[in-house]
């Protein structure tokens, strides 16, 4: 298919109007050592009848969530997407748009973002969102940058209990940084808070948190940051929005900046992106914010509408002053998320959260009433995800698992080399009780021989 | 004016439903002091609220199927409909990111199939899918630069960067830990090749590149310029935003660039979604893909499965919290299967035919500096509309509004006073072009001849100019009523 | 103005790409005599340009997602979105009409399923989903009623229709070869007995009725007229057009009819599609189903798989060349399941509710001819405004249009001079309504105060008021410039 | 999922500013008789994830076009529909659109089907197109119906290669008028031209022909022509719309009305339906047609604009002298249909129809060259389907290409009984070489074995 849609007559004509007798005059100014010349390597296009068939092909190749019954979560999860989400987003209106540059005719985009913006302070209980970061990890990153060039330290405490993929690139954004990453032990599952009390001092520039944590359970905040001995020092939260349907708000707890991963928020899995990180934080920092920012604002007449706003921070014009490069949020992701959120509203995002916590604890009794299963924290608070230890190989057990039908959950090993045995499992609203049953006895079944 | 969601809200409507929770489970003492007595205050409205206020926004925007939208260095083309259904297959969209190897080959084999299209377009070595827009690839970029050098133990601090480069270069620059040495371009538009050899020494990482620059002309020194990066051991980095212009027909690894990274939003057709998400994959050569983030795909050794491969032995580290913006990744791959290489390079040869039919019908009207060739897009100044009626390039812009066209980018690059940067893309038609020029010319005349109806513009939008200084004087980032 | 498909043509541009053609062969000589050499003159244009010319003319349209559409009798409801995609699962799409019925198990479940919820709902016995829309199930029924009787060999040739009836059932009724006595209501709006006496005898074939009729009113004195009717021998038949009134309230089976149609598309929720596709299964008592149109939904004789039976004894035949429109009553078959029978009970409470409330609140502002309890919809009437001002009812629909919401049906039912037919549906909050009654109340204090106004309606339209005479004096009915 | 949105204290506040204190009283209207008391029956709803769930259970349970490799055809194709078409149709501003009794506010759907009726008109060779009818079945009674009230004649003549189904349709169209149908015996797949005009007198209404007809076959609409008697006798032909982007047109061949089922026109299979009938038909019957017809017309400021026209045809103020009941059309198919013929264009449908064709000519050539498989019409024109005779029990043949992943064709005796072992075999343009010659491989080891 080519889009291009001038016919031979019509690129003869414009030629000619130019002065030019062929396409290959356009190009005489590419010195001819830096042609590219060997046509053979260039295949052909094919019509959109046997692209639609490969890209079938290829896609039945891939096993989904629907294929398998999913308890992986770690971070992207599989929930139930409402439908008005795709009816919204499959407008060209939205995803044909780009940056709205030009706000008179761009009020639908930015009025949206104002929207999203609010709904994600009011999840967090902060003052002020941005317009999204591309994943919840890369918004981490920003976080602590954030936080260094605010507290101008560069001491950041990080708990073992936060997901190491996403502090992996947490430092990779780092690189070249004078940053210096001090790690926090893990105690039953939840951050060392002696050890915290050694780590922590006045050089620290932020304090990370993940909540609930890499193992499911929702870490104390308020006790966190009772162990602050600086008040420059950065609160930095990354939640679990879905959770935060539930659970108290890390604003109300002492975080100065909430970041987290937006994927539960209506998008889908898609092997892990496009998701969207959402980045909120206290108001006194909004000049050091990375990414955009909607403010509302009027016309000429006095009609209410939105620009974006704290321009000077966007990189187009700081240039080398720049702290972040950022310079396009995930904006389709945030109408997602936004149609998500005002789809599930008030009540309904408190069920998802209420449905997640007593199917996952429904699961969690039954797995772990099994010979051969032990509950790995079994004092901790947890919310939707958990640990449980198992006594054989995991590895052959989620093979087997799989054959059955399931996924059944992150071997922490991967992740954390010093965990034998230990499985995280997730449970979502999606899951019913019925597949939990099964998955149970299935289990059983394997671990009985 | 459009109500604000929350504005809609009644207290205990709904637009959902669940299941009814099919477990009979109680909060437990430990959670308990957790919990959030009261629910988020998200809006509470129906279904069809929810539906009126969506599609309403929506119709408030510009966007590309609705007209030309010829924003200089962003490629605003077509975004085939094909590619939002093969998105959405389930095979494509519910694959959990921890899925084994086992289950995702098909997603495995495109990703190996685009990557090897994409080295015979590029020139490159090797790809990596995961930096999810171009200044992500750029951050990516720089990360390399940062570990090569230190790996090599070369102690270097600096990064070229010529004035007429997007932004992004030297922020990203900056956050790569390296000091931004900004070298002037010549008369023609082009790197100033003796600004360059007194820039570079052996404290210079390298050079931030677009080719053709941002005023849509080809460094016609490119590979000199490569010599001289290269000869004092520095790197050369290819900014893809402007690919659209040349492939085909000259390759970045052929000019001497070590990294590159393309948009995958931009020339590949991905939509722009209102400003993401995008998808900025970085292709190296052979001597810094071990510098890569993890994982990249490769083939098992007997050549039949596909695998993620974590083992790159001086590899960044993860740049993305999984592995990108895959969806994004599958809808480009649709395009380059769909137009092929050979329809590509057709893309360009036609991006540029248009760019150079509007610029030569448009100079006589708007100041062009660089009066050559270009390639997909050039750049005009309204200098001379504001010295002689003081109408701003600014108020043209605005004043295009009124005519269903969106502006050009604007006073970019800062190399052009009042600067109007002109890309057309090949997928607009001749009719739109000629159209196009019809109203930037209306728009000269009205400049001369009416200058206050440029100066008061839009007329015809949902809301007129608005009130920037107000935003920022006090600042209302979120509804507050609540 | 928006130019038409064919002004934006170009000979020789594609918007389309085919497979190459992977078979060799030619025309044969029998073939040769019969080709067109000039292939079909449709229009050239690319895919950019055909999905900006129809999402262009899509916004020049009012719809349901974009505001209240309060057309009497045709139940403007919410079309939920789920809808929509349940109904494009490839497993429904994608199915030949002459599957085997071991094929479409999954499809014959539904359509089993579905009928045993409307016979529930509507106290019927037998239903078929042939017919199209409600026009069509109207005709089905009239085609019954006419093999009914000539088997019976009973010659009747006339059927009654009240004078409120909607215009279809008296042309239906034509259509079927019988000669329509039309009877008058009175004054409390319903079917006038005496009338019905008067006309009903052995040549009557039967009633066609709605209930609530077209002026919302619940005819209460149904028992009665199917008395009436059915003493002498005759059927009754439902016109469902009113159907979301008394969902789970009151069941026209119950009521003495012995044939009804049911829309889809209004009370089940299938959008409208700009005037289709609709669906209108029948319904029919039992002693009339042979008569139904083959094939219909069966279980076999065990059980446990579903068949499409051609052998009803006395069927009219075939009224849609396939089984109707299917993909309809998906839609209307996942709506039910989401609701269930008990939603659909609320649904009815609700759009009652919201009728009076509407009704209560506007009949100091306009003329209220049967002021009473109303059920669905009610009949408002401009009368006043025309006498005391000249404003017609014309002008005050026309009115409305600048305000954002879509008028009501006008000028019907007849019996109502002036006539504004209200029917707010369910779906419509309260916030919803009560901007409509501000609108109304607007609309009639500006008919006093400022007539010309109201009169010169639409003022912020795409286009003004069009000029329908010189449409029928000058008949232009397809583009000819070729 | 309640879609209706009023809470319980906005029905508590309603209600009271009427004057009543619960739901009931709004229907104490209605006799108790005639109340409906026993809420047993009435079940519950479900939630959006579940029905969800239970429609997809459900269409996995039928088979599809994707399923099986499609021969199949008799009126319902399995053709490529650009990916344009659901993309536009699926805009509300379409779907959720009435008919457009507003013109002013409904410029979108009546431009596009002045458009649509004008595609119609070059694709048939007529001056006028309805706004489309039900079905290829429905628009072919009502031509009959038309045909009867300009003729004032009652006889109606129909060849029996015209398709028996449709032809039942009409016949229940028409029962309970003095339509008298005279059918018109086949020879060698086509018309029998003796037979015609042996049936073919002035008392004639109209003459029906399918074009292509019922066994692929190309009708000679001239010839058949020629028969006419009267003048008043109307050429009514029923056209295959694809067939039409190669076929001369029945308007330059003496058609009167030219209808035909539009589900070819990029609409999906949908098991029968929402299709579309096109209807067209020459301008001095313009008075007499059913179905909506759109006009142009300029606003009061002159300025461009369409409107329903010939309105006094429209059911709603005609009432008992209406000719047709109908009162809505397919209008969003006809959506369908236009981005379909815009999309192919001049010359993609052509493409279409040329591929059709070969590929249909190279199945049949290779199918007949097996033993035990004949040419049933050999000396006959087809277009893009074709009858062979097999020597075997087809309903066997069949069962056993289907399991092989084929959907062979239909079995000519459930409409023809006096046809034994024939096929009838469609091949569209979707079809490759290599499934028509793994097609063929199977049918003939079957056939050995």
């Amino acid at each position: 298919m080519a889009y291009y849609p001038h016919t031979s007559e019509e690129i003869e004509e414009m030629l000619s109007s130019l002065g030019y007798e062929s396409i290959e005059e356009l190009f005489e100014d590419i010195p001819k050592e830096a042609r590219f010349n060997d046509e053979s390597l260039l295949n052909e296009g094919t019509s959109e009848l046997e692209v639609s068939k490969l890209m079938k092909e290829l896609s039945e190749k891939n096993k989904t969530v629907d294929d398998y019954i999913c308890f992986m979560g770690g971070g992207a999860y599989d929930r139930y997407i409402p439908s008005t989400v795709d009816h919204v987003i499959s407008r060209p209106e939205f995803y044909t748009a780009y940056t709205p540059y030009q706000p008179e005719v761009s009020q639908g985009t930015l009025q949206h973002i104002y929207e999203y913006q609010t709904m994600i302070c009011r999840l967090t209980g902060m003052d002020v969102a941005n317009a999204s970061m591309y994943d919840g990890a890369s918004a981490l990153a920003e976080a602590v940058i954030m936080a260094m060039n605010v507290s101008r330290k560069n001491k950041i405490v990080v708990p073992k209990s936060l997901n190491p993929y996403w502090l992996r690139v947490v430092k990779t954004y780092l690189l070249g940084s004078d940053a210096e990453f001090v790690m926090v032990e893990e105690k039953n599952g939840e951050i060392d808070y002696c050890d915290l009390e050694d780590k922590i001092d006045d050089d620290v520039a932020a304090v990370l948190t993940q909540y609930p944590n890499s193992f499911g359970i929702v870490e104390n905040l308020k006790e966190i940051k009772d162990k602050f001995t600086s008040k420059k020092t950065m609160f930095v939260v990354m939640a679990d929005p879905i959770a935060l349907g539930l659970l108290k708000k890390p604003g109300d707890l002492g975080a100065d900046i909430v970041v987290g991963e937006g994927q539960q928020l209506g998008i889908p899995l898609s092997f892990g992106g496009p998701y969207l990180g959402y980045f909120a934080f206290r108001k006194k920092y909004v000049r050091k914010s990375p990414g955009r920012i909607i403010g509302k604002t009027e016309d000429k007449e006095g009609k209410r509408g939105f620009v974006m706003t704290y321009q000077t921070r966007e990189q187009h014009i700081r240039r080398e002053k720049a702290t972040s490069n950022i310079c396009t949020n995930q904006g389709l992701m945030t109408v997602a998320a936004s149609v998500y959120m005002s789809t599930l509203g008030k009540q309904g995002l408190r069920e998802v959260a209420e449905q997640s916590y007593k199917k996952a604890h429904y699961l969690f009794n039954e797995l772990t009433r099994i010979d051969g299963i032990k509950k790995a924290y079994p004092d901790k608070p947890f919310f939707d995800e958990f640990v449980i230890e198992v006594n054989t190989d995991l590895n052959k057990l989620k093979y087997k698992m799989k054959k059955e039908g399931y996924l059944p959950g992150i071997i922490l090993k991967h992740q954390y080399p010093e965990k034998d045995n230990q499985l995280l499992i997730a449970v979502t609203e999606k899951r019913t009780k019925e597949e939990m049953d099964s998955f149970v006895s299935k289990i059983k079944t394997i671990l009985k021989g | 004016m459009t109500e604000l969601i929350f504005e809609l809200t009644s207290p205990g409507r709904k637009a959902y439903t669940l299941p009814d929770c099919d477990v009979d489970v109680d909060y437990d003492d430990k959670i308990k002091d957790f919990i959030d007595e009261e629910p988020v205050n998200l809006p509470e409205v129906s279904e069809q609220d929810l539906m009126r206020h969506y599609v309403e926004l929506s119709t408030l925007n510009f966007h590309v199927d609705k007209g030309m939208y010829p924003l200089g260095s962003c490629t605003m083309k077509y975004n085939p409909k094909i590619n939002e259904d093969i998105a959405r297959l389930d095979g494509f969209s519910d694959i959990h990111p921890y899925s084994a190897d086992e289950d995702i080959q098909g997603l495995l084999e495109m990703l190996f199939d685009f990557e090897k299209d994409l080295k015979i377009l590029t020139g490159m070595d090797k790809f990596t899918f995961q930096p999810a827009a171009g200044a992500h690839g750029e951050l990516t970029g720089i990360k390399i630069f940062r570990k090569y050098f230190d790996n090599k133990g070369e102690d270097r601090d600096k990064i070229i960067v010529p004035d007429s480069a997007h932004g992004t270069n030297p922020a990203t620059a900056s956050m790569g830990g390296f000091e931004v040495i900004t070298i002037k371009s010549n008369d023609k538009g082009c790197v100033d090749l003796d600004a360059l050899r007194d820039a570079m020494d052996e404290t210079v990482a390298g050079l931030y590149l677009t080719n053709p620059n941002t005023l849509g002309i080809f460094e016609e020194d490119i590979l000199e310029i490569a010599k001289i990066v290269h000869d004092e051991g520095g790197l050369l980095y290819y900014d893809g935003a402007n690919l659209n212009a040349t492939m085909g027909i000259s390759r970045p690894g052929d000019m001497g660039f070590d990294i590159v990274h393309l948009n995958l939003h931009k020339t590949f057709s991905a939509p722009h979604g209102g400003g993401g998400p995008g998808s900025g994959p970085i292709g190296v050569k052979d001597f810094l893909t071990q510098y890569l983030p993890v994982p990249v795909v490769k083939k098992d050794d007997n050549g039949n499965k596909y695998k993620l491969d974590y083992s790159l032995e001086n590899t960044i580290g993860k740049i993305h919290g999984f592995f990108g913006n895959v969806g994004v990744v599958v809808k480009a791959y649709a395009y380059t299967k769909l137009l092929g290489l050979k329809g590509l390079k057709k893309v360009s040869e036609m991006a540029c035919l248009n760019a150079n039919y509007l610029k030569d019908n448009l100079k006589k009207d708007y100041y062009l500096k660089f009066n050559r060739l270009c390639k997909h897009e050039f750049v005009l100044s309204g200098k001379n509309q504001k010295a002689e009626n003081s109408v701003k390039t600014l108020d043209i812009a605005k004043r295009m509004l009124d005519f269903g066209v969106h502006p050009p980018t604007v006073y970019f690059p800062q190399i052009v006073d009042e600067a109007l940067m002109i890309e057309p893309t090949e997928t607009e038609s001749k009719q739109s072009l000629d159209n196009f020029i019809r109203i930037m010319k209306k728009i000269a005349s009205e400049a001369k001849n009416n200058p206050e109806t440029v100066k008061k513009a839009p007329h015809t939008t949902p809301v007129k100019r608005l009130n920037e200084a107000k935003a920022m004087r006090n600042p209302d980032l979120k509804y507050e009523n609540e």
